[in-house]
């Protein structure tokens, strides 16, 4: 299969279909666009189903609706729709269904503008709607890394019977690199997909002596029955932390003075700047979370070599991961930060500056 | 190898396209390729820039703090980006639309008269071919034959006329950015 | 001896919370008993509301979801449309639909969505002690209004069917009342027919029940049936405002 | 011989039953239920038609009609 030169929302799409995904609902928000028109164009053509519904709010009850049933549902939005969408993503763990929620961030709070920003990493991460419960959330920093976690996106929904976010950005939804898809789910992997879930979801009931009630629901009253839910839920918390945590590192060595720590696309802007500073003989390395929930604090406690004096976070926010790098640091150097804020993207080159302040 | 682009201009001149088929072609040869655009109202009648950056390496930063090559099709674009080039670097710009130019001696500039040219060719959508065909000149960046194979495949059926013009543009502009090579 | 009538199969065996007297018992047997006769019991599910009809999900003998506050038409769209073969309805209150989940009724009709749609008309929030409703009668006290619902100040009740009907898209659209045995054998002839119809994969079909709320009211239940006649058929008329499968458009 | 049957589990006591029989033969025991309702019951089992009005009324789908 040949690359082909895309912009980031339309591989997640091209790669959501390809993963098995044939339901998409969703309402049109900047600078996530191109996703839903790419979805209106294709579903059709693989006889799915796609809904312009009349707010985000509905768009994620349609999703609960679908992911009750069993079947892989995704929708799409940009940080105000994700707001709005809090509320259904809040029922749907508590209900423990599978889905795929795409939020290409931009600048915030209230209606912000429509630039690249990271501004939603504690929505994402900490909650975001009420009661105790966590997404899983994957955080793209390539074209080709958002298109390869589409299926990983419903593989880890699938397997742990919870909502996965991809946590993206405008500069990833706009941007054009080249992507390579793996082949699309034949009709035998679809037909297997399914099946998985239909001892739990809404579904014909094929043994018509055998009564078949199966509740999709978030609601109980009695506190005790809820708190051993939620107990539950956090057993499996437990499970996907073990299991789930992943990370790249970037020229992490005993040498590194300076452990720089970011996500998503803002990574790559630290990289070049380490690439710059590395020419001057200077040594830095970086530690990229690919996803943020949950966390890699082992990877970064195990990061920081002798020499290192500082880790420096930055992020396209006012500093919301550095509560977590903070965590993983357990007070052994200090940890400063640097970002952007409001859309505003830093640039290599400020980066570069940053750090050259630390030797 | 990296090569680092900023195509810059008033919307609708086609900025965004130049730095499209540059990163095609230069991705179908084979290298790593990033395209980035400015995006949002400024689309929209203001101006329109995209950075492009085509690599040997994997590329890290998409976005271009110092370009290797700025592509200025109006005075703004000159304004807002002619100081980040590296020194060394290429300006190529449209004097139709730049009359103030630019000032700095330390990078290569290509000044040329694309609204006349792109008029001679006979039709102004062409300019942004020109343009491209002065980066190709000028850099080697991208092969003629990948640019001219893609835009054969994609114009061949829907107006051949236009394609006609537009190979005849990039082939001028080449011309003139093998002259700065 | 033959049974006649008993508690439908289509109802589980878990006996309602609603109070005494409350109607929500009599549309979900009339539910029950269409499904039941249509032999739908296998391939249907409902989506159950906020409000008084909450533990809906309880009582059906069925699959059955739970939705937020006004979104149950958004979530019988998903399941609808991941389960085609399937057939779905919601059964909301007045707060509910009428209210809150304002937008996700009209869009689903307007979508046309191949969903029957159960809605309990009874002017009032039961569920939360009271409340003003969006059908709250012109002057009716409630507990958020003490001195009788302004019409100046909060505008009149919402004629959820007349709304509705004024959509290209609907199929069908009745509203029947709960109010006299005669009202509910005519009230199960209009349930009967959205269920053939959900059956039939026709399109949307809507039933509005106008029906009590004894407890908030603060009336005996027979008492309640007749304040209702009184007060709610005038403003709430009953009758069809669509009928595509005969002609009534 | 028709006949009507409360299931003591189910009847709240609201008395819609008692209006709606055209026999006037449903009465509210005086014995209560579980749940600490007088519940309903016919007293004159003879009389009764079958004519289901009772069962059609009553919200706690607790009535059985046999016939």
């Amino acid at each position: 299969m040949s690359k082909i030169l895309m912009k980031g929302n339309e591989a997640i799409a091209e790669a959501a279909i390809r993963s098995g995904c044939r339901l998409y609902f969703a309402y049109p928000i900047t600078p996530q666009s191109e996703l839903i028109e790419y979805m209106a164009k294709m579903m059709p053509k693989v006889n799915g189903t796609f809904i312009q519904a009349e707010s985000e709010v509905a768009a994620i009850n349609m999703v609960y609706g679908a992911a009750g049933s069993g079947k892989r549902v995704m929708t799409s939005s940009s940080s105000p729709g994700i707001s709005l969408k809090m509320e259904g993503i809040s029922y749907i763990a508590g209900a423990e269904l599978p889905c795929v929620i795409v939020n290409v961030q931009r600048g915030g709070p209230g209606l912000g503008d429509i630039q690249p920003a990271q501004g939603d990493y504690f929505q994402a991460t900490k909650g975001g709607g009420h009661g105790d419960y966590r997404l899983i959330v994957l955080a793209p920093s390539s074209v080709q890394e958002f298109a390869d976690m589409a299926s990983e996106a419903f593989d880890l929904a699938d397997k742990y019977r919870n909502p996965v976010m991809i946590l993206a950005d405008g500069m990833l939804g706009q941007m054009m690199e080249p992507v390579e898809f793996k082949p699309a789910k034949t009709d035998a992997e679809l037909q297997e997909l399914a099946n998985q879930h239909l001892s739990w979801c809404i579904c014909p009931n094929a043994d018509g002596d055998k009564k078949h009630h199966h509740e999709i629901n978030s609601l109980e009253l009695d506190p005790q029955v809820l708190e051993k839910h939620v107990l539950d839920l956090y057993k499996k918390y437990a499970e996907i932390e073990k299991n789930e945590a992943r990370y790249e590192t970037y020229n992490v060595s005993d040498d590194n003075e300076v452990l720089c720590v970011a996500w998503g696309t803002a990574s790559r802007v630290v990289k070049s700047a380490i690439n710059e500073v590395m020419k001057e003989g200077k040594s830095v390395g970086l530690i990229r979370p690919i996803r943020v929930w949950p966390y890699p604090y082992d990877a970064i406690k195990q990061a920081i070599g002798k020499n290192v004096k500082k880790v420096y976070v930055f992020e396209l926010n006012s500093g919301q991961m550095v509560e977590d790098v903070k965590i993983a640091v357990e007070g052994k150097v200090p940890v400063d930060f640097w970002g952007k804020l409001g859309g505003v993207v830093f640039t290599p080159a400020e980066i570069k500056e940053k750090l050259e302040t630390c030797f | 190898m990296t090569t680092e682009m900023i195509c810059a201009g008033f919307g609708g001149q086609g900025v965004l396209t130049i730095g499209k088929f540059i990163a095609q072609a230069a991705m179908q040869e084979g290298k790593n390729v990033s395209w980035l655009p400015s995006y949002g109202p400024e689309m929209r009648g203001g101006t329109a820039n995209v950075s492009t950056v085509v690599s040997t390496e994997p590329i890290a930063s998409p976005i271009v703090s110092f370009p290797d090559v700025l592509v200025a099709l109006n005075q703004p674009s000159i304004d807002k980006f002619a100081h980040s080039i590296r020194p060394g670097g290429v300006l190529i710009y449209n004097t139709n639309m730049c009359p103030r130019g630019c000032q700095r001696e330390d990078i290569i500039q290509i000044a040329v008269p694309m609204n006349e040219i792109a008029s001679e060719i006979g039709s102004m959508i062409v300019l942004n071919m020109l343009a491209t065909g002065i980066i190709i000149g000028k850099t080697n960046i991208i092969k003629y034959e990948t640019l001219e194979g893609n835009l054969t495949s994609f114009l061949k059926e829907k107006n051949p006329d236009l394609l006609a013009k537009n190979l005849a543009a990039i082939q001028r502009g080449i011309e003139i950015g093998k002259q700065y090579a | 001896m033959e049974i006649i009538a008993k508690r439908p199969e289509a109802l589980t065996k878990e006996p309602f919370h609603y109070c005494p007297g409350c109607m929500h018992g009599v549309a979900h047997r009339l539910i029950a008993e269409a499904i039941d006769e249509n032999g739908l019991i296998n391939e249907i599910a409902g989506v159950a509301p906020v409000g008084c009809g909450v533990f809906a999900y309880k009582y059906f003998n069925f699959d059955m979801a739970e939705a937020a506050h006004g979104r149950a038409p958004a979530v019988a769209t998903g399941i609808k449309r991941a389960r085609p073969d399937m057939h779905v309805f919601t059964y909301q209150g007045d707060g509910d639909l009428a209210a809150i989940g304002t937008a996700e009724i009209v869009h689903a009709a307007n979508r046309g969505e191949k969903i029957s749609v159960f809605f309990i008309n009874n002017a009032i929030y039961g569920m939360t002690g009271g409340q003003m409703a969006p059908t709250t009668l012109p002057n009716m006290k409630t507990t958020t209004s003490p001195y009788g619902r302004n019409v100046e100040d909060i505008g009149y009740p919402i004629r959820v069917c007349e709304l509705l009907s004024t959509l290209v898209a609907p199929y069908y659209i009745e509203r029947v009342s709960l109010l006299t045995s005669a009202d509910i054998i005519k009230a199960k002839k209009a349930v009967e027919k959205a269920i053939r119809y959900n059956k039939e994969n026709r399109g949307f079909t809507f039933v509005e029940f106008i029906s009590t709320c004894p407890t908030n009211w603060g009336y005996e239940p027979e008492k309640a049936r007749q304040w209702a006649k009184e007060n709610m058929l005038p403003f709430f008329k009953p009758g069809v405002f669509r009928d595509k499968g005969e002609g009534v458009e | 011989m028709p006949k009507m049957t409360v299931d003591p589990d189910y009847c709240k006591g609201c008395g819609l039953c008692i209006n709606a029989c055209p026999r006037k033969i449903i009465r509210l025991s005086e014995n209560i239920n579980a749940k600490g309702y007088n519940y309903a019951e016919c007293f004159e089992q003879e009389k009764c038609t079958a004519c289901k009005l009772c069962y059609i009324t009553c919200p706690d789908v607790a009535i059985t009609i046999e016939k």
